[in-house]
């Protein structure tokens, strides 16, 4: 593929800036040819009536929405962040609330189903934080502080029944199961 | 003794297509028929088949042992079943077909070529201006409450199916054994003359019992084990030591 | 902006593969023109020896990079994903990627044996997916955008000889008499 093709690639997948010379050690291109394929790239963009757009800035570049674009992308996030969860979401932070910290695993684990995207729109709305456990090599996620007090309680463990459904057995049986598989 | 040219193989009908093509054959009535003995062999020599699929793999040799049994007496055979064979050469025509698709699946799965997204963070949505906490308006501790429950009950039931899976396959092992089977068989031969086969069925607790005894017999009359006697077609079969038979006879 | 344009940036910024109806919502357009746009903008990627595509599974549309620059955006991304498979659940995938929407009883019926388990590990690994049909009872399996990435392609429609054996008139038969048996 050409250059043009493969630093788009790049940029798109990249969540920061990226330099001239980084593009060129990660594609191992000569920073001449790719400096001009970039320039090349921008002016299509800017050309063809498009939804995506390069920024140069400070010889730093990314990939980002067209800025006419601005207002809908602004509502369109804002709109998936503010309304009410989707049932997986609810169940996930549900679990979360009353079992957490929780691994990702394990929480797959109890819903029998892949949770990347639920965990990401979650941490997303700040209802639920990761924190990496060194010793176990794996994310574990809680709900956060500001979540515990939108439900007006002073601890998580003032939910309902905490103590109790805390450590229910049917949620220990299946979690026992994870620890055996791996 | 014997000839395993399937090392690996993926359930009851991967079982199958290997064997048939082992021998170079097509999917028909006839390389069924031919095959019968080998599956049943490869089904009691028991290498690596999970025995939560043991059940569907006696399925399938049941239906292997019967087309057998109509290749070598036609006359048996009113018509009928000429459905249910067709079934499972269908069946059989068609998951080779997505066999062969899978390999070209696997394929792809191997090759270079994948699209991939950006990490999932919210960097992408920086310069938006985004809140950093969204809660649900209508959420509350009751219904946080409320939805555990549901998902604690629906936990138990899962497990409760699952528990009710496990159990027959844990009663099923000991029992499953066509070796066992023919010993009894054997056994209740030399202590009787003759045996009704209906008899030997009337013991059996599950279907798959009927099944493994069903494929003892023919087993053992294909040892020459045991001899089979049957007055006139669809009366009761009567099973006996060819010794016995013999003596038997000479009495007469 | 055009609507291409528009569509093009919430692409760009959703975390999830979006549907047609929820891209029409989000930009008050009518579906049928907003489909046309789309078309459109897939049609651009695909002839202009672009760094992007859009990936279209079960009616929605995801926006990801070229699969032929994989192995730069592998490399760069330090992604170690390997597309192991164990040859039944090779087997599953390849009957749902062909046929789905499948039942879980369909599915056994082309495998000939039972597939709680294989199915129960492909939800977890986020492989397939699966929805509930409220007429017929039942769940329907279906392939992920996930599992359509990793095979590099842009819609599982592209797979060898799709036509043939999504429609298999083999396959309607012996699905006809499952049927016919419940």
């Amino acid at each position: 593929m050409s250059l043009k093709s493969q630093v788009e690639s790049l940029l798109f997948v990249s969540l920061k800036p990226l330099s001239l010379k980084e593009l060129a050690a990660a594609m191992k291109a000569p920073a001449k040819e790719l400096g001009e394929a970039l320039d090349e790239l921008i002016a299509d963009y800017a050309q063809g009536n498009r939804g995506l757009a390069i920024i140069k800035n400070n010889g730093q570049y990314q990939l980002t929405t067209a800025a006419d674009n601005a207002a809908l992308v602004q509502e369109f996030l804002k709109d998936e962040t503010s309304g009410e969860l989707s049932q997986p979401s609810l169940e996930a932070l549900t679990i979360i609330a009353y079992r957490g910290p929780i691994a990702k695993l394990e929480l797959e684990r109890v819903r029998g189903v892949n949770c990347s995207l639920i965990i990401r729109n979650l941490l997303l709305r700040g209802l639920i934080e990761e924190r990496f456990d060194k010793s176990k090599n794996e994310n574990y996620y809680t709900v956060t502080h500001d979540f515990v007090r939108f439900l007006g309680l002073g601890s998580i463990d003032e939910l309902p029944d905490y103590l109790k459904l805390n450590s229910a057995e049917s949620l220990n049986t299946v979690l026992a199961a994870t620890e055996d598989k791996n | 003794m014997m000839d395993v040219t399937c090392e690996k193989f993926s359930g009851p009908f991967g079982l199958l297509l290997s064997l048939i093509e082992s021998e170079e054959m097509d999917i028909t009535e006839i390389a069924l028929a031919k095959i019968a003995d080998e599956y049943v062999a490869y089904v009691r020599a028991n290498r690596g088949i999970d025995p939560e699929e043991l059940a569907d793999f006696l399925v399938i040799a049941a239906k292997l042992l019967f087309i057998k049994s109509k290749a070598l007496l036609p006359y048996l055979y009113t018509g009928e079943e000429e459905e249910e064979i067709n079934d499972l050469e269908r069946q059989l025509r068609m998951y080779k077909e997505f066999v062969a698709a899978s390999q070209k699946v696997k394929e792809l799965v191997l090759s270079p070529r994948r699209s991939f997204l950006p990490p999932l963070t919210k960097n992408r949505r920086g310069g938006f201006n985004l809140p950093v906490f969204c809660p649900p308006a209508k959420l509350n501790a009751a219904l946080l409450h409320e939805r555990f429950l549901i998902l604690l009950a629906n936990l138990e039931k899962q497990l409760a199916k699952m528990q009710e899976e496990k159990l027959p396959e844990k009663t099923l092992e000991p029992k499953i054994s066509i070796d066992d089977k023919i010993a009894s068989i054997k056994q209740m031969i030399s202590n009787k003359i003759k045996v009704n086969f209906s008899r030997l069925l009337a013991s059996a607790a599950t279907r798959t019992e009927v099944i493994v005894s069903f494929l003892a017999v023919l087993e053992l009359a294909k040892q020459k084990e045991l001899f089979f006697e049957q007055d006139e077609l669809f009366s009761e079969i009567l099973i006996s030591r060819p010794a016995d038979a013999a003596a038997l006879n000479n009495q007469i």
